[in-house]
């Protein structure tokens, strides 16, 4: 087997009696599309918020390329090419679509303008935006100069989306892309994450929704109580197999379980 | 109509208050058309440089101000009085004084040092174990607060070394300074915070008498009311009473309804022929005066008694 | 129809095995409960004892630099007698700051009320009790301005009180003809008026009505917050007050209430000072509202609204008084205080977050 | 047909250039669960929000129970019986579980602490909001005295079910109630829906997901660009063609539109 | 396997007409462009000119009451040149309310570094021109002081710059031994101190560099607010720094950036003041803070953050200054000043809500 570009061992995470991680692994591997499945509060966005830096587990080690990392804010991950779509979707409401899909590497203007008076590109951000929505068949978005916090649930979700698929190069963590998403939308983000796999760019996702779990993933990651109860490859088992796995009505067979 | 402007430190304090319900009165006396500025603390010289620059606008013939700032206020007022305008500081001299036209004032150091002469005597031969509190106005010791406070040092016969520096005497009479901004709570405060350094305090120096009663208060609840000499600066008339009542011993009172119809007649004046008042024999201001007022009397130093002091006080 | 059997109403196939789900509460070991990790919980579940350590602390460190004055007994219940008023301001202050706003107006409405209440009952010949009632409700009343104007006019709390501020203060000015009234007037007249000046001594310390109604005012406020349905919605209006109102509370209702006790508790302290000072100056407490704020924030209500307990804000209030005390005796110079002052505030909420940090 | 319990008619909402609602219609009959579907964008939020006075319309008529009703704020709504699960779940952040499911009708202590000092008995309080919970399966939430900001995405959405479905007396409007949930806790929100509806209380319920909709429905209403379609019987219809209508692929039958 | 069927690639049966659906982004016929309606859109485009109105407002009202004396260039010009210093610093204020933060300690900045540079070139010898580099490096530092207590520490920025309001008070008395430096010993040593007290005379108008100074500064925040990406980080910090951070920017670095730069603001017009007022003194601007804030806020930036234009603060400045000018020139006393400017702050925030609302 090849080496893990992400493996993460013994991850505790506690705030005050509450355990959120409890001596968890987890492992991606090259250009696969992992998803991570479990109940609610199972602990699923806090594994991967400890693998992106955006909290600080209290035990164990991250290796991102067989390197130990020790990400101190999710800013270290983003410079290594590691996108994240989060649950809250990290959106800045006020700010329009096109600025929040560039946060942190807007396009400048060619020549004087952009070199010395760091003038940004405001249409051609805009474009970018809105050729990326309409990738993701977000038709209705009427303005592209809205405030996200006048947008749609959906919508908001759908540049959340937009943005990480854009400007990954390591991997992509997406939790629950397509809560809020409807079902052309959903289906769309199902297809970008089928090409961003096939330009080698490795995908964790965690989702609720079966159907495009299995369709999707090339491996399933199941989370219980705060840890990885086992791995299962989609073709050897089926969805109930895995529900009943996660919500804790079968015990998995030993020979997968981590 | 002959326009005029007052332009006072602040509207809050009921000297300058009372000095503007002077300077109301004698303009409509003598028929001027007089507008009212104020700053918003002691020590706002923004708005009273933007005062200045209003009455300027305004074409008013001339400015009665109490300079919040015996420097920084000088270069609008030479604007002014290139303008043309007659400028009078009222209460506070400018540095140098001759940076306006006239100056009514109070001598904030005489003052100080006619409650100190007065202490001295009456507590006689005590005076040489005396325990001083200093009661001062604020942080930043504006010219009024360093005057006063040195004044009544030297008028006790302490060395004061440097004139313009509260807090840089040695004596060991001297127990402390402290800060009151000017009000009753603040004398409190400071008052309970310096018997703490010593409880053998008997003579409390303070900037004015709304803190001389917050002081008064933190001795009576320290049951020390009687055995301790309180004297103050000013000459309002709640002060006049509290040295009636026994609370104060003695105050300099200054006069500012005179100092207001004062400058309201240079100005007036000044309208009418062009001519400008004149200084004190000997100073570099027109002396306003300064009475002591006390009940108890002494030898060597002029006073009236609160009796006589009601009559002449200003709120 | 290819996806007919989906409408069977027993749910898609995936969901056969649910009915043997898992069916317990989700628990989990955690080993080591050494006695740091036990006071970090501590910590984490009990704040305000963040800022009562703080407070300690620095009482135990001006003993040292102070000296046996400072930790008099005497002393002591003087600095709760001195805190006492700006306390009391400060209570009123956190109410309105863990509703998200801020109130800049709150000493203006003590001042105003205190020379109301002087006023009537010295110079009017009104009985005091009634005087001091008329008081209370001008406190109210300037409470609820406060409030409609930040309700139904939907100005934001800063802007409304820094305008009201100005309107209080000229209202005082005005009334008091920027003069104070006499300690000695209102003992010939209204002693009733300095009830809250008197004191008794218990073992060389000397309590205060003003330091004890302070800690009533806390007290009460703290019931009215933690265990009424009133104090739910208030933190929860602080909090985010769009969803306080789409989950159904009455905001509006609510935030009155809270301008009109905040403003209730201003007049207190206004007859509280009249004892306290001895008489009633316009001049007094003119920074009152910035040293009600710093109390409240050190100790430990955020500005942001709906996180803090009020008892937060009187250890916070003594901690200020505390430093105050212990800086005169040692000694230092005012200006020095002032700098000393600065400091101290910083790291005393430095050390707040720091445990806050550490316990998270 | 009975008189509807809710029926709206002509309502229009824009947000300057943004256009939400655009003169659609609505109904709900007693006893039925609506469901309420429609691409990313549609107005689904915004006519529920319209009908329960979050946002107040810019033209239109909504009768309730055959009167007409002018809400200004959703508290006046609340006030008529009707609750409301918003798609951002409207939950007080660091309040606890306890304290938000019962904000505005706290139950106070009995005899004198409760009666005069208007004391919370909040042992009460927690042990409802407990069972509230496992009653929706939500087993991992560990202390009810948790701030709900700590809550993962799921657990949260099961508060907000949880208030609406316990205090509703006329009807209750769900804005995709189980977008965050697992596949256990939907299955239990689904049951909920049915025991509500078995009580006579109807319900309006927005999802993207077409087999719970198939699953609960009774009608489904069909919003495109912000207004209604077309409404459909899920027994004369089938998941393909009610996607179909709403994302414009096939145009409905001219006897069912409206 | 009851469920094989849904592991097809393809996706879930009832997905299979999606690629016939509509393919055009949502468009909407408005009918009704009244000029209302335009008006309408026109101020939910432009917030900004909501204080324009308002100003404009203020400017023909108080040209009725207080006379033509009022309206004429030289009074309206010199209402422009008082606005200039706290103008300025409310340009330094915006920056940091617009990142939700708030500065108490601008105005001592601004007076810290114009007694820096008056005892450096009056006093010590030092070229003007070296002096006032030193201020503006020290203006730099106490911003980065301030930016490195709320980012590093993580204290809250209002208590943060409450603690060094203190601490640069404390320190701009102690430099300046409380004394102002005269107008002449400027003139004599050092008269490029007062390079924007120059001004020049267009159609009966004085135009002082300072207030050139002003609206330079705001034009250059402005641009880089609005137009570069370090603006748009500003922005979306103070409109939720945690969601910033997760998308990437570097909020710390940002922030520090921000109080840097907003201490180099107060730095300028602590020299712009040299000019203004002809001296140095310490005393002077103690309630610069407040000023500013009210500029900013009634300039319709949100104290929340991330919200408003910094031009906004420039109306609003100007707003204030109409007022006081035209209250002073209408001859009302100074108590009712102080009372009618509490009103029309309010009054004027309200008239910006309620356009605003209107147009929402
Ligand atoms: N900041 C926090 N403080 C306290 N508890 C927390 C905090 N963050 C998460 N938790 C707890 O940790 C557990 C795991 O939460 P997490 O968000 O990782 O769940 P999840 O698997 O992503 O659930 P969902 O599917 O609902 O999103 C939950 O019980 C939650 O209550
Ligand atoms: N406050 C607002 N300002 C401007 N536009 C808004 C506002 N609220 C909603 N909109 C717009 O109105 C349209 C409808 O939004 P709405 O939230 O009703 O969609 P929805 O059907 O609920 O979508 P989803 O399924 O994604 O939740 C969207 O295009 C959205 O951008
Ligand atoms: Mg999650
Ligand atoms: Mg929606």
């Amino acid at each position: 087997m090849t080496n893990p570009v992400v493996k993460a061992s013994g991850i505790v995470k506690r705030y005050g009696h509450v355990t959120a991680i409890d001596h968890s692994d987890f492992e991606l591997y090259p250009g696969e599309i992992l998803a991570v499945i479990g109940d609610n509060g199972a602990g699923k966005s806090s594994i991967v918020k400890a693998i992106c830096g955006a909290t600080i587990p209290d035990e164990g080690e991250i290796l991102i390329e067989g390197k130990k990392v020790n990400f101190t804010s999710p800013i270290d991950a983003r410079d290594m090419g590691i996108e994240i779509v989060y649950q809250n979707l990290a959106l800045s409401p006020a700010l329009s679509i096109a600025d929040n899909m560039f946060t942190g590497r807007e396009i400048r203007k060619e020549g004087f303008l952009g070199k010395f008076l760091r003038m940004l590109d405001k249409p051609a951000m805009e474009t970018f935006a809105r050729e990326k929505l309409t990738e993701l068949g977000l038709m209705t978005v009427q303005s592209i100069k809205q405030p996200v916090e006048t947008l749609s649930g959906g919508q908001r979700q759908g540049v959340a989306v937009a943005r990480a698929a854009a400007f990954a190069t390591k991997f992509i963590i997406m939790d629950e892309p397509t809560a809020a998403l409807g079902v052309k939308e959903s289906r769309k983000v199902l297809e970008l994450m089928k090409d961003v796999k096939a330009r080698g760019i490795p995908i964790i996702l965690i989702s609720h929704n079966m159907p495009h779990v299995f369709e999707v993933a090339d491996r399933i990651h199941v989370h219980r109580l705060g840890k990885r109860l086992c791995t299962i490859d989609p073709k050897d088992y089926t969805m109930s197999d895995a529900v009943a796995f996660m919500t804790g009505a079968k015990e998995p067979p030993a020979e997968i379980t981590a | 109509e002959t326009g005029a402007c007052l332009i006072t430190k602040t509207d809050t304090n009921p000297f300058f208050v009372k000095m503007k319900e002077g300077a109301l009165e004698g303009a409509a006396a003598n028929g001027i058309n007089l507008s009212t500025f104020a700053g918003k603390y002691d020590g706002d010289v923004e708005t009273q440089v933007a005062a200045v620059e209003t009455c300027i606008a305004s074409g008013a013939k001339g400015i009665l101000i109490t300079p919040t700032d015996s420097r920084a206020l000088a270069p609008v007022v030479t604007q002014a009085r290139e303008a043309g305008l007659l400028v009078i500081a009222l209460d506070t001299a400018f540095e140098p004084a001759d940076t306006a036209d006239a100056t009514f004032a109070t001598d904030n150091f005489k003052a100080g040092v006619l409650i100190g002469q007065w202490a001295k005597a009456k507590m006689g031969a005590d005076a040489a174990n005396a325990k001083i509190a200093l009661l001062d106005l604020n942080a930043s010791e504006i010219s009024v607060d360093y005057q006063r406070d040195n004044g009544f040092l030297q008028g006790f016969g302490i060395d004061i070394k440097d004139p313009t520096d509260i807090g840089d005497e040695d004596d060991p009479r001297i127990v402390g300074n402290d800060v009151t901004n000017g009000s009753p709570d603040g004398g409190r405060q400071a008052m309970e915070n310096l018997l703490q350094i010593d409880p053998e305090i008997n003579l409390v120096y303070t900037i004015n008498e709304p803190a001389a009663a917050g002081a008064y208060e933190a001795l009576k609840a320290a049951g020390k009311e009687d055995g301790v000499l309180i004297v103050s600066v000013d000459g309002g008339c709640p002060g006049v009473k509290d040295i009636a009542g026994g609370v104060i011993g003695a105050t300099s009172m200054q006069f500012p309804l005179l100092m207001a119809s004062k400058g309201i007649e240079a100005i007036s004046a000044f309208a009418a022929d062009g001519t400008k008042p004149q200084n004190s024999e000997g100073l570099d201001f027109f002396n306003t005066g300064v009475e002591l007022i006390t009940d108890a009397p002494v030898d060597g130093v002029p006073s009236l008694t609160s009796e006589e002091g009601l009559n002449k006080c200003w709120g | 129809m290819s996806d007919a059997t989906d409408k069977a109403s027993e749910g898609q196939s995936f969901e056969q095995n649910l009915d043997q789900s898992a069916k317990e509460v989700a628990q989990f070991k955690v080993k080591n409960t050494s006695l740091l990790n036990r006071i970090q919980h501590l910590l984490h579940n009990n704040p305000t004892l963040v800022p009562v350590i703080v407070l300690v602390i620095s009482l135990i460190a001006f003993g040292f630099i102070a000296g046996s004055k400072f930790f008099s007994a005497f002393n002591l219940s003087l600095i709760l007698q001195q805190v006492s008023i700006i306390g009391i301001l400060a209570a009123a202050q956190s109410l309105i700051i863990i509703t998200a706003g801020i109130d800049l107006s709150v000493a203006a409405i003590m001042v105003l009320m205190s020379v109301v209440m002087g006023n009537l009952a010295v110079f009017m010949g009104v009985p005091s009790g009634l005087a001091i009632l008329t008081g209370m409700a001008g406190g109210v009343g300037a409470g609820l301005m406060n409030g409609w104007f930040i309700t139904k006019i939907k100005l934001p709390p800063f802007i409304t009180t820094l305008g009201t501020w100005s309107i209080f203060y000229a209202l005082l000015l005005w009334l008091s003809g920027a003069q104070s009234i006499r300690g000695q007037d209102i003992d010939a007249n209204a002693s009733f008026l300095k009830f809250f000046g008197q004191s008794f001594n218990i073992g060389g310390a000397r309590i205060t009505f003003s330091a004890i109604l302070m800690v009533l005012v806390f007290v009460v406020l703290w019931y009215m917050l933690n265990k009424t349905a009133w104090g739910r919605h208030v933190y929860a209006i602080g909090d985010d007050k769009e969803a306080a109102e789409m989950s159904g509370i009455r905001t509006d209702r609510t935030l009155l209430s809270v301008y009109g006790l905040a403003g209730l508790v201003c007049a207190f302290a206004g007859w509280a000072s009249i004892g306290r000072v001895g008489s009633i100056s316009p001049q007094s407490f003119y920074e009152g509202n910035l040293d009600s704020i710093t109390a409240v924030v050190i100790g430990g209500i955020s500005l942001f609204g709906g996180r803090g307990s009020i008892m937060g804000a009187l250890f916070g209030a003594l901690i200020v008084g505390v430093f105050r005390s212990g800086l005169r005796l040692s000694g230092v110079d005012v200006l020095w205080q002032v700098f000393a002052i600065g400091w101290l505030i910083i790291i005393a909420v430095a050390i707040d977050q720091w445990i806050r940090r550490v316990s998270a």
